[in-house]
């Protein structure tokens, strides 16, 4: 059973919903508390949602100095693969495993609501169960969601097919530029995105959309590239 | 004239600064010693026609009476630049 | 009265004013309970002790005025856990859960700064869940405001919703649902009302009552400050000019620290490390410990000289009144504190043993080894003195109900529609509900947007339904009947999702109750919730008053927000609000007499609010809502949705208009000819009788949805159909036809707030 | 000896800044003319011990770089008080 570790900082909440997602789609799924620097062999490593540290000063910049980030980091380095969704995508752009950054929404306030993305790559260990082009309707909860890099940044992310989610059909809640809802490091390997698939995980809670992300994740061969499951 | 005016608005003494506190223990976790006292509000950046500094200065002061700083939580402070 | 001997023993604090008369009136305590303290203490108190009565004596601690009536409320029932009395009430669940919930007002410090105000209402009452040992896993609010029309009320508005929604957002508790209203009644005094439902198993639950003579009392969370001091009294009395000055230093939430607490509070109570818990609220320390003593009958000694202050040189008065957020009081035996030192750091908390439980029945507060305060426990908390106000029905309230509207209505039958749907009332609420986290823990199974919010519990088949709600309007007008039609509006709410409606919480706010035409909306309107609560078999679990919410203006409309809490035995029967499927049919169960006193359409198309309030059969009421829940789980609705403000017209038209993120609503015919064949137009569109919903049903399930009715003795009208996205909403009366395009309303219905919410600051207020 | 230090964290020049452009707007809906190029960002202050002056900003510099001023999005500015 593929292993990965949901790490819990001091004000995460989607730690939960995370953890079940996972295990629902028949990892195992293991937390890994902050101040661990252990990530308990895990193959995959999700940071979840929240509000880590009450996203003071700013989403995810206290967050990023964690013990567990070192290790992340390691990981990382080592071409583990790493899920940021929410913050946990705040988190990464913050400890510049990701490029770019999430500054608050431009319409300055929280937004709360499902919107529809397009997956705009599956060859990554969390989209394989998706086709090219999916497109899906994932709520999204945050406040610092506009994504913004340098123009550099955009060219490169966009000729190297970085962008992993992009909001579709005019519903951009944030003002990210290009569209951009998630996105990853060269070799596809740190994923990170605003919307929340594990809150779409279920028929009960009004879709099971976002479940893919999670079997992907289940099905993956570490190591060996992304199979397809659809 | 343009005047550029730099406003700091930082919640008043004596109220809670989760804010603050969060990063002076950020601080200490990084292992900067003696940092404290961390009060976080905002700084605000404008620019002002007027005739005068004076009148740039009562200008922007008006505009933290009235909008820019909240009168029950915060306190301002403002330079004038020529 | 005069004392022989002491009979207890405190000195002043070095420092600390003499109490004087002026400095009691400032107490806000009268000239016959300052005796009354004098006779107890068998002495003069000190300022300290002063302090500590105007806070457990003031009307929001002791109920003063509204104990006796409050006693009338039925609060027993097979499955009630635990009743009034405790932090929040709680309910039994199938397969050993159970739900803790309840509701409270934050209406004062909300009028003064409306983000911190809302922020800290919400970290209020999500304290007083999980201090029951329940998972927080639901938030709703209930808001009032002046008109949008005045830039203070559009400021107030934006800065409650904000923090309503930083504070619940942060946090990670999903808020599903609540209701807004406007109505000038509310300028200068907004209503802030925020209610916290929680989980937990039957076997966890917690208590906040201390026993066990020398167990340890702890201080845990937040270091204390000098903020809110006095919050308690300032609840207490009427916003005027004099109380902006006087007000409390603002409290500020800290919902990091919250989450922090919340956590290490449920691994404390689940791991059984402690013996009691309970939240400091209003009046912090002095009402947390004195209530936690008075109900194990236990004494209690502490010493503010070891409470963690924020500022140095804090004086036991400020330590004990300070209203800072964040922190709790926990009793624990002497042998577990390093065990829950352990957890609290785990948690990054403070906990802090700042006193004993005592076997004298006293209140002893010390200060670094002086005795500052000692009175005894039990009288402290129990014997301030009850009040029976005068009630009288104003001449005016009695007047107003005979009255008609002076002038017709400003549009015609058909815009009136459109008028409504724009009335912020009325509107979409998505504007603020987006703001809010609505999906976070992945257990919303309905959302805001409908009649009731839905939430699975655990892997558990059932789910929970959430509502609250009140008709001002209607309370204000004949408070006995409008308080029989909040609570039958939320059970109604509720049971359109097909739960079962299982027991209430209510939120009482009131005006000046010393004024008799404010006690008598109080005294009537709590005998209406009574006689419902009866009726539908859901007692009153706990709740809140909320008096003295009068501006320069005079009182606010009677508002006694009910919340409600229903059982849905299997999640996914459950019934959204809004049509799903073209060739679907429309019923209308429940009759109509054309209502329209306490009407929207009076109120603002006429800017009349008066006329005779509708009477609520709650024996019908019953019985609709026991067909709603049996037809939910025979599969037999489409859609169900409750006919409130605004009439048949609205709710058809909301039912067509679509959820928030339908991508289109859909077209309906109804053909009410012969539903109400003696109704002129208008109140047969707008009237507002109770009892009434309007459901969508497969053409296959309606002579099964027939044989439901009848069993349940109802009658249902079948009135037309579901018809194709981007049609007209079409209403057939006997004098002619009524068309509009659903399009337009759903343009209109959903832009009414933002469209005057555009451009506002919702960090500063606008000049 | 202990320094106040104040320390200014404003959005990078080009970059969109939501929050300056609403309160120009309101600025300009309250009637006050000749203001903008409104640029909201952080305002910072903490106490810092250290043995001299330059020696507290060589800190406070280190903690904008480290912590306080996201480099990709932010620039800051800061000033030591005795
Ligand atoms: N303050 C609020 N917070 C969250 N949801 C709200 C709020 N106000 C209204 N809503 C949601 O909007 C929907 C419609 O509210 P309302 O018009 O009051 O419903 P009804 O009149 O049917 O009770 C409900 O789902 C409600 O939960
Ligand atoms: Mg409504």
């Amino acid at each position: 059973m593929l292993r990965v570790a949901v790490v819990r900082f001091p004000g995460s909440n989607c730690d939960w919903d995370t953890y079940h997602a996972v295990a629902g789609a028949g990892a195992d799924a293991r937390f890994v508390w902050h101040r661990d620097t252990d990530l308990q062999q895990a193959e995959v490593v999700i940071l979840p949602g929240g509000f880590s540290y009450g996203d003071y000063l700013r989403s995810g910049a206290i967050a990023r100095f964690s013990p567990v980030m070192q290790a992340v980091q390691k990981h990382a380095a080592a071409g583990g693969a790493v899920l940021g969704i929410c913050n946990g995508f705040q988190i990464l752009c913050e400890a510049q495993l990701l490029p770019g950054a999430l500054v608050r929404n431009d319409r300055l306030t929280f937004v709360s609501r499902p919107v529809w993305v397009r997956v705009e790559r599956t060859d990554t260990f969390c989209t394989s169960a998706y086709t090219r082009g999916t497109e899906m309707r994932i709520p999204v909860a945050h406040g610092d969601g506009c994504y913004v890099a340098d123009d550099d940044t955009l060219r490169l992310l966009e000729a190297e097919g970085r962008v992993v989610l992009r909001y579709t059909r005019g519903e951009n809640p944030n003002g990210s530029v290009a569209d951009i809802a998630g996105v990853c490091n060269p070799a596809g390997t740190v994923v990170g995105f605003m919307p929340h698939p594990e809150r779409y995980a279920d028929p009960v809670t009004g879709s099971d959309v976002g479940a893919g992300f999670f079997r992907s994740i289940a099905a993956w061969l570490p190591g060996g590239t992304a199979r397809s499951t659809t | 004239m343009t005047y550029r005016v730099h406003i700091r608005v930082v919640p008043r003494a004596g109220l809670l600064d989760p804010q603050g506190q969060a990063v002076e223990h950020a601080l200490a976790a990084l292992g900067f010693e003696g940092a404290g006292d961390v009060r976080i509000g905002r700084a605000i950046e404008l620019a002002i026609d007027a005739r005068s500094a004076d009148a740039a200065e009562a200008s922007a002061r008006e505009m933290c009476e009235r909008l820019l700083a909240n009168p029950v939580t915060e306190d301002y402070s403002l330079v004038v630049e020529a | 009265m005069t004392a022989a001997a002491p009979v207890t023993r405190a000195s002043s604090f070095p420092g600390e004013r003499p109490v004087t008369l002026d400095v009691v009136r400032e107490h806000n305590l009268t000239a016959s309970e300052f005796d009354r303290i004098v006779a107890m203490l068998g002495r003069t108190p000190t300022l300290t002790e002063l302090g500590v009565f105007s806070a457990l004596w003031s009307e929001h601690c002791s109920y003063k005025h509204s104990k006796p009536v409050l006693k009338r409320f039925p609060t027993t029932g097979p499955q009630v856990v635990q009743g009034p009395g405790e932090n929040a009430g709680v309910l039994r669940l199938p397969n050993g859960w159970a739900v803790a919930f309840k509701i409270e007002s934050h209406n004062h410090p909300s009028a003064v700064e409306p983000y911190q105000g809302a922020a800290t209402g919400v970290g209020g009452i999500l304290r007083d869940v999980f201090t029951m040992g329940a998972r927080p896993v639901a938030v709703l609010n209930s808001l009032r405001f002046g008109p949008l029309s005045e830039p203070r009320n559009r400021y107030l508005f934006a800065g409650v919703v904000r923090g309503v929604g930083d504070y619940g957002n942060c946090i990670g508790v999903p808020t599903l649902g609540g209701e807004v209203g406007f109505a000038e009644g509310y300028s200068g005094n907004p209503l802030v009302n925020a209610m916290c439902v929680g989980i937990l198993r039957e076997s966890d639950l917690a208590t906040a009552r201390a026993h066990g003579v020398g167990n340890v009392l702890l201080n845990v969370g937040a270091k204390t400050g000098r903020d809110g001091i006095h919050g308690a009294s300032f609840a207490s009395e009427e916003l005027s000019e004099k109380s902006e000055a006087r007000r409390p230093q603002v409290q500020v939430g800290d919902p990091f620290t919250e989450k922090l607490l919340l956590e290490a509070s449920l691994e404390l109570i689940t791991s059984k490390l402690i013996v009691a818990i309970q939240d400091m609220g209003a009046a912090g320390l002095t009402s947390s410990s004195a209530e936690m003593a008075a109900r194990g009958g236990v004494g209690v000694e502490i010493d503010t000289g070891l409470v963690p202050t924020r500022e140095a040189g804090m004086t036991p008065y400020e330590i004990l009144l300070s209203e800072s957020q964040e922190r709790m009081l926990v009793v624990a035996e002497p042998h577990q504190v390093a065990a829950i030192q352990a957890v609290c750091r785990k948690w990054e908390l403070d906990a802090t043993p700042i006193g004993h439980v005592t076997d004298d029945g006293l209140f002893r507060v010390k200060h670094h080894g002086l005795t500052v305060a000692e009175i005894p426990g039990q009288p402290l908390v129990d014997d301030c003195p009850v009040y029976t106000p005068n009630a009288r029905e104003g001449a005016a309230a009695i007047a107003r109900r005979k009255a008609r509207p002076r002038r017709a209505a400003r549009v015609d039958a058909d815009e009136a529609l459109e008028a409504l749907l724009d009335t912020p009332s009325i509107a979409s609420k998505r504007w603020v509900y987006e703001q809010y986290d609505s999906t976070v823990q992945a257990s919303t199974v309905l959302g805001p947007g409908g009649d009731a919010g839905v939430l699975r519990v655990a892997t558990e088949p059932f789910a929970l339904a959430v509502s609250v709600d009140c008709n001002n309007r209607l309370v204000g007008l004949d408070p006995y009947e409008g308080g029989k039609a909040t609570v039958a509006e939320a059970a109604r709410n509720v049971a359109c999702t097909g739960a079962e409606p299982l027991g209430i919480t209510d939120c009482l706010n009131f005006g000046n109750p010393e004024k008799p035409e404010v006690f008598f909306q109080f005294r009537e309107a709590c005998r209406g919730i009574s006689d419902a609560c009866v009726a539908f078999g859901t007692p009153v679990t706990g709740g809140n008053v909320s008096f003295y919410n009068e501006s320069p203006t005079g009182a606010v409309d009677p508002t006694p927000t009910v919340g409600m809490v229903g059982l849905l035995r299997r999640a996914e029967d459950r019934v959204p609000s809004h049509f799903r499927a073209v060739g679907d049919r429309i019923v209308i169960v429940g009759s109509s007499e054309g209502a329209m006193g306490g009407s929207a359409y009076w109120a603002e198309l006429c800017d009349f609010i008066g006329g005779a309030a509708p009477r609520v059969d709650l024996e019908h009421e019953t019985r609709l809502q026991q067909f709603l829940v049996a037809a939910a789980a025979a599969r037999l609705l489409r859609s169900a949705h409750d006919c409130s403000e605004g009439g048949l017209a609205v709710a058809l038209a909301e039912a067509a208009i679509g959820g928030p993120y339908a991508d289109r609503g859909f077209g309906a015919v109804a053909d009410l000819r012969t539903y109400a064949p003696a109704l002129s137009a208008i109140e047969a569109l707008y009237g507002e009788d109770q009892g009434r919903v309007v459901l969508s049903v497969a053409p296959a399930a309606l002579p099964g949805l027939r044989a439901m009715l009848t069993r349940h003795g109802l009658q249902g009208y079948l009135a037309g159909e579901v018809r194709a996205p981007g049609g007209e909403l079409e209403i057939v009366l006997p004098e002619g036809v009524h068309r509009w395009p659903v399009d337009r309303l759903r343009a209109v219905y959903d832009d009414a707030i933002p469209r005057r919410m555009r451009g506002i600051s919702t960090d500063r207020p606008e000049a």
